[in-house]
């Protein structure tokens, strides 16, 4: 009796995992994959992206390239060492033809190591590790976001205009806020200031009280900040509330107010920060799709969405070149990287290391809204230090 | 570093270790007591924060009240949570070994994780402190000492003292006190140790929820916030000693001192500190700093 | 054979804080005699077996095994030197039948850690030892029993055999009549008398009836310190011993 | 007899998984041969811990420590460009982890029980922040590995780990090996010993076991064990990130153990097979819909419900089951 029931154990167990391996296989649609976090600190990102890039498949009636577009969804957990499976489940699992993703740096590292294994097309709508356009880059793996050197490059330079000479930064001691340091601090040099001071702190820890002090300790002309999420939040209430924003101006890529900004209240107010999208803009594409995005989501969008509705511009235009036969591989490549992607945010075209080359604005914290100040500098392009394409 | 500057970081590791105490007491308690590893005590620390966000407004709508009521409902509310979750699920684990312990409080993490997402969101959202503890006070020429940050110590401090009180003077205390070391002792007092356990369980979740309600003002609510709090409160209870009140209270002003200094002096290694301070405790005093009992 | 000095304690003392434990105590274990050491709660009889047995490292003082100085050798070392010892609270292991327990202790005597390859079962060395041990402690109809379920005599029963089974000269019993029925009492004492030729014997007890029955030779302690030594007879009429334990029962008739 | 015939029932299922498990890349689709490979690899991860954690009753929660030390080690040790042998490789990885565990066990056994547990996170965390603050190995972003090993002697090509399906049986030899290893150390004297401490370890003292250095050597094997599978996650995934190390890593692998069932071998491979499944099905959009993004609430549930209900774990609840048919037969 005893045997007959383990082995009927195992014979359901072994049974439940081939049941699990039989797919669908439908090759009439466009197969779009993604690989976003749908739960923990990112969460509420990963549905900004989603709902961009199906706004702009809606609005060309539910197709890309003449073709239905069918979605297959992992949500990544902005777990790393679960990159590589989550990764596969859309590549090998789903047979998708296009894999978009992610928001946190450490998955999209691991994403572009399949997608270049596999060689399966990956269009990465946030997360800015200089990696996937540098030492990473390939031709299947493109980017409809930012590096995380280009705000930071920008805002040097601007706070450098404005006269900062010495600067403190502070940042999470990991890679995303060590190279959104480093673009801060090449702007700053080439506008005459420098920074003195890098300050970090472990991450996720949020007590910055001591770092505040060391920076009043230090009197800089200005600081910037490159904290996300939560951890943007508290530094830019305890920031006011320590009174340093009234002699010392915070400056910071715009993640440190872009949807925080109801969260951050009066704490933020009157901040600059610089980013490739922002409110208030003189773009007729964006006034289209922020009415769009409205009604569809009863939200109001954010530059995360903008991001993924870019990521679908930019897998249209291929798509439409090779008229939705995505066995084209290299032609639906070429036209990607030749596209003029008429994004909310301004157009902008594509680096050879597939980055974007867009306008970074200067904005400014009014109300609930980062409004933008004009732009501080044009078509800036990620240098894509150790791309080899 | 100068004089002035070394003052404003000692407050400022004062103040951080007695926020660490406000969660720690609580897990302090409930293992040294009730002899439960709760891994969701991080947890209950984020139930609070988003009680406070979603109580505030409520109560000023409706009762007129403003921060205060809404952490009197919260810590009422909690108190009630506490005392049913006790009864549901976590008196199963009183024979049973610590591995299950952590087996099912950790599946509690999941579930009150994705309640939350459920209930209130994915985003991260503020909590304004009330008006009148909005002001700040000047501390050199630059920096000023938000008044909302010396409430936060007054109420640990508060805390602090009325659980020595209860703990040293009180019979309910001296229950705890021998519920630590001693079953049979703690029915010869007279106590139901069944109920003294709900209690117990009932007050630690009340501690972490009033860490995380008065705690939300500066640092916001958002997804996974109760995970960071979870690991370092551990690392206190564990280096103070489980169980020991007192213990909690020295450990968390030496967290503070070290994660303090630690990211002004060798941000290198920052990261590190806390954990090699445990490792370093432990070594020395295999049992923590203050053994209860 | 008698007269052999196996163990000996020369004026080991143990504080705890300000606490003097045991103070000064010297004791000498010779095989072929039972040696008993008797006391009032708290005197620290459990401190001194616990020094002599290692587990708790003297103060001050020496503690010599065979002649040999092992006042700072660990106890799994003086265990496998020949020095076994019993505990007041059982110590078997309540999941494994009474053969694995004593041939578990045997194989102390033969560890092979990194032998990962022969089974533990197939260590004869050890099954012998246990057999042999089992036999001795008067359990050997139970062999095959799990621990958890012997009865509260049969588990002391067990304790001893699993100290034997280490093929000690020395043991060291911690109350091993502590709750037994005098039937229990009665086998327990006839196993002491016929281990006693080859081993010496230290034992620690409540039950003065079978203390003065069985002991050779008597220690008293009070308040951590020796204040009476010497045989039964010398024992029953001494009087700082009579002021003693009357005066603990008179404590216990006032309290 | 009683002992026969536990072994026969015992190794029929075994046998049985072993034969699913081999012809499985035959049937399945490539991602869920991926997947049983990564559960493979997560199986000899959570065999070692269940050396500590069953066998010898060290509750480790720092075990992913070695998981991801292995797992960096492999990644800086492997060449940029021409693929490296295994001979030296594997060798070379299992003895800095072997050395890494030595260390910290050393430290780590000096305290027993909940202070155990919470030493061993502490190392863990250091070494996760190791990783994760310095340049040593590509910082929070991880290290990639560019060229899977391969086990050659002069031109002749015994392993190539690149091919999928060699790397697949690769990973179930290793998992087949690593789970003879530890039966036979189970019932090996010195598994015997192992088990007697995690019962009493004064009992073992007394009759003369030292046991820390019993102790040592159980922490080290598990590490190393660890570190098997650490290897085989580096080469397969050809990438390495901290959170390898992180402490919700080391929970995760307790949690196998203990779903499983604490004690048995067999446990450890269930508990990792079950809770891949798990995940799977509660993530799967064709079952839940849209509630599939809230998966880890019914993952949270279940793990409520099975220690509710199966307190030693799921390989004990056969048994279990047999008791609850059987009327137990009334004294007189």
């Amino acid at each position: 009796m005893k045997f007959r029931r383990q082995t009927f154990a195992a014979v359901l167990a072994a049974g439940a995992f081939c049941m699990a391996a039989a797919g669908a296989h439908a090759q009439s649609k466009v197969k779009v994959g993604f690989m976003l976090p749908y739960t923990g600190t990112y969460a509420a990102l990963g549905n900004a992206i989603e709902n961009g890039f199906r706004l702009y498949v809606q609005e060309q009636g539910g197709k890309l390239g003449g073709r239905e577009v069918e979605y297959f969804k992992v949500d990544d957990e902005s777990e790393p060492s679960k990159a590589v499976d989550n990764m596969n489940k859309l590549v090998k699992r789903d047979n998708v033809d296009v894999v978009v993703g992610t928001v946190h740096s450490g998955v999209v590292m691991a994403m572009a190591k399949v997608a270049k294994d596999t060689n399966t097309l990956l269009v990465v709508p946030n997360a800015g590790a200089g990696a996937v356009t540098g030492p990473m880059c390939a031709p299947n793996i493109f980017r409809s976001s930012f590096s995380n050197w280009q705000p930071g490059y920008a805002m040097g330079k601007v706070a450098g205009e404005k006269g900062a000479k010495k600067v403190v930064t502070i940042t999470w001691k990991y890679a995303a806020g060590d190279e959104s340091v480093e673009g801060f601090r090449e702007g700053l040099k080439s506008a005459g200031g420098d920074v003195v001071k890098e300050l970090t702190l472990p991450f996720p820890n949020v007590e910055f009280q001591a770092l505040l002090t060391e920076i009043a300790a230090t009197k800089p002309d200005a600081v910037y900040a490159f904290f996300a999420g939560g951890g943007a939040v508290k530094f830019v209430k305890d920031y006011a509330a320590a009174g340093l924003n009234k002699t010392i101006p915070l400056y910071g890529p715009g993640f440190l107010t872009d949807g925080t900004l109801e969260a951050q209240g009066a704490a933020a107010q009157g901040m600059l920060t610089t980013l490739h999208y922002a409110d208030g803009l003189d773009v007729p594409k964006d006034k289209a799709f922020r009415a769009d995005y409205t009604k569809t989501y009863k939200s109001a969008p954010d530059v995360y969405a903008v991001q993924g509705y870019d990521a679908a511009q930019m897998l249209g235009a291929g798509l439409l070149a090779v008229k939705g036969d995505v066995s084209k591989r290299n032609d639906l490549i070429a036209a990607m990287e030749k596209a003029h992607i008429d994004s909310p945010r301004g157009a902008f075209t594509l680096s050879k290391a597939h980055n974007p080359v867009q306008d970074i604005y200067l904005r400014k914290v009014v109300g609930n809204e980062n409004h933008v100040e004009g732009v501080a500098v044009k078509a800036l392009a990620d240098p894509a230090r150790g791309c080899k394409m | 570093m100068d004089l002035a500057v070394f003052l404003v970081q000692c407050l400022n590791a004062v103040q951080y270790g007695l926020l660490l105490f406000l969660v720690a007491s609580g897990l302090t308690l409930i293992f040294g007591i009730l002899g439960v590893i709760n891994l969701a005590h991080g947890s209950f620390y984020m139930i609070g924060a988003y009680l406070a966000y979603a109580l505030a407004p409520w109560a000023a709508a409706h009762l007129g009240g403003g921060f205060f009521t809404a952490l009197l409902i919260g810590l009422v509310l909690s108190v009630a949570f506490g005392y049913v979750l006790e009864w549901a699920f976590v008196s199963y684990l009183y024979h049973r070994d610590h591995l299950q312990q952590v087996l099912m409080t950790y599946g509690l993490i999941l579930v009150f994780e994705e309640l939350r997402s459920i209930l209130a969101g994915d985003d991260v959202h503020g909590v304004p402190p009330p008006s009148w503890l909005a002001g700040s006070i000047p501390l050199g020429h630059v920096m000023t000492y938000p008044v909302y940050r010396l409430f936060m110590s007054g109420v640990c401090v508060v805390v602090a003292l009325g659980l020595y009180a209860i703990i040293a003077r009180t019979r309910l205390g001296m229950a705890i006190r021998a519920g630590a070391s001693n079953r049979e002792m703690v029915q010869a007092l007279g106590v139901d140790i069944r109920f003294l356990y709900r209690i117990v369980f009932a007050a630690g979740v009340a501690l972490a929820v009033l860490a995380g309600m008065i705690a939300a003002p500066v640092s916001s609510v958002y997804p996974g916030m109760g995970n960071q709090v979870l690991i370092v409160s551990f690392v206190v209870v564990v280096i103070g000693g489980i169980g020991s009140i007192r213990g909690a209270l020295v450990a968390s002003l030496l967290v503070g001192f070290v994660d303090t200094f630690g990211n002004v002096l060798i941000p290198q290694v920052a990261g590190v500190l806390v954990y090699v301070l445990m490792a370093a405790v432990l070594l020395w005093r295999p049992e923590g700093l203050f053994r209860a009992g | 054979m008698p007269g052999d000095v196996l163990l000996r304690a020369l004026d080991v003392t143990r504080r705890f804080g300000g606490l003097v434990a045991v103070d000064r105590v010297s004791i000498t274990l010779v095989r072929n005699e039972v040696h008993a050491v008797i006391g009032t709660n708290g005197a620290g009889k459990s401190t001194l077996v616990n020094m002599l047995a290692g587990e708790l490292a003297p103060t001050q003082g020496r503690v010599q095994l065979n002649g040999r100085d092992v006042t700072r050798w660990p106890q799994p070392r003086r265990a496998r030197a020949g020095l076994g010892r019993t505990y007041q609270r059982t110590t078997i292991f309540p999941r494994a039948s009474v053969f694995e327990n004593c041939r578990l202790a045997a194989q102390a005597k033969s560890q092979y850690p990194f032998d990962w390859w022969t089974r533990a079962a197939h260590c004869h060395e050890s099954s012998h030892r246990a057999e042999r041990a089992i036999e001795q402690a008067g359990l050997a109809g139970q062999t095959q029993r799990l621990a958890g379920t012997l009865s509260h005599g049969q588990k002391r029963q067990l304790e001893i055999a699993m100290c034997l089974a280490t093929g000690p000269h020395v043991l060291l019993l911690d109350e091993p009549l502590a709750g037994m029925g005098p039937e229990e009492t009665e086998r327990m004492l006839l196993l002491l008398s016929t281990l006693k030729p080859a081993h010496a014997i230290l034992l620690v007890e409540h039950d003065m009836d079978a203390v003065f029955r069985i002991a050779d030779h008597i220690t008293v302690m009070v308040n951590g310190g020796v204040i009476a030594s010497g045989d039964p007879d010398a024992i029953r009429v001494n009087a700082d011993v009579q002021a003693a334990y009357l005066g603990e029962s008179e404590a216990v008739g006032t309290a | 007899m009683k002992h026969r015939h536990r072994t026969d029932s015992a190794v029929a299922p075994l046998g049985l998984a072993l034969v699913a498990l081999a012809v499985f890349p035959f049937l399945g689709g490539q991602f869920y041969v991926d997947l049983v490979q990564t559960t493979m690899i997560l199986s000899i991860f959570a065999l070692s811990l269940e050396l500590l954690v069953g066998t010898t009753g060290l509750v480790s929660f720092g075990h992913a420590a070695f998981f991801g030390i292995a797992a960096y080690a492999t990644a800086l040790l492997s060449p940029q460009a021409d693929a490296p042998s295994l001979a030296w490789l594997l060798p070379a990885v299992l003895a800095a982890t072997a050395l890494a565990a030595a260390v910290i066990g050393a430290f780590s056994l000096r305290t027993r029980g909940v202070y155990f547990i919470m030493v061993t996170l502490a190392f863990a965390q250091m070494a996760y922040y190791v990783f994760h603050d310095t340049k040593l190995a590509g910082g929070s972003d991880g290290i990639y590995l560019y060229v899977k090993p391969v086990l050659a002697i002069g031109n002749f090509t015994l392993l190539d780990l690149a091919s999928a399906h060699t790397f697949y049986y690769a990973t179930l030899c290793a998992l087949v090996a690593v789970y003879m290893l530890l039966a036979l150390v189970k019932r090996s004297r010195f598994g015997h010993a192992l088990a007697g401490i995690r019962a009493n370890e004064q009992r073992m003292r007394a009759a003369g076991y030292s046991t820390y250095p019993y102790k040592l050597a159980a922490f080290v094997l598990a590490g190393t064990l660890a570190g098997v599978a650490g290897f085989l996650q580096a080469v397969k995934d050809g990438f390495v990130n901290p959170e390898m190390l992180a402490w919700h890593q080391s929970g995760a692998v307790l949690l196998m153990v203990i779903l499983g069932g604490i004690g048995s071998l067999r446990g450890a491979v269930v508990g990792a097979f079950l809770f891949v499944l798990l995940k799977e099905l509660f993530q799967s959009e064709a079952l839940f819909g849209g509630f599939a993004r809230h998966w880890q609430l019914p993952l949270g549930l279940t793990i409520i419900a099975c220690v509710a209900l199966m307190p030693n774990g799921v390989v004990a609840m056969p048994a279990r089951l047999r008791r609850m048919r059987t009327p137990v037969p009334h004294a007189g």
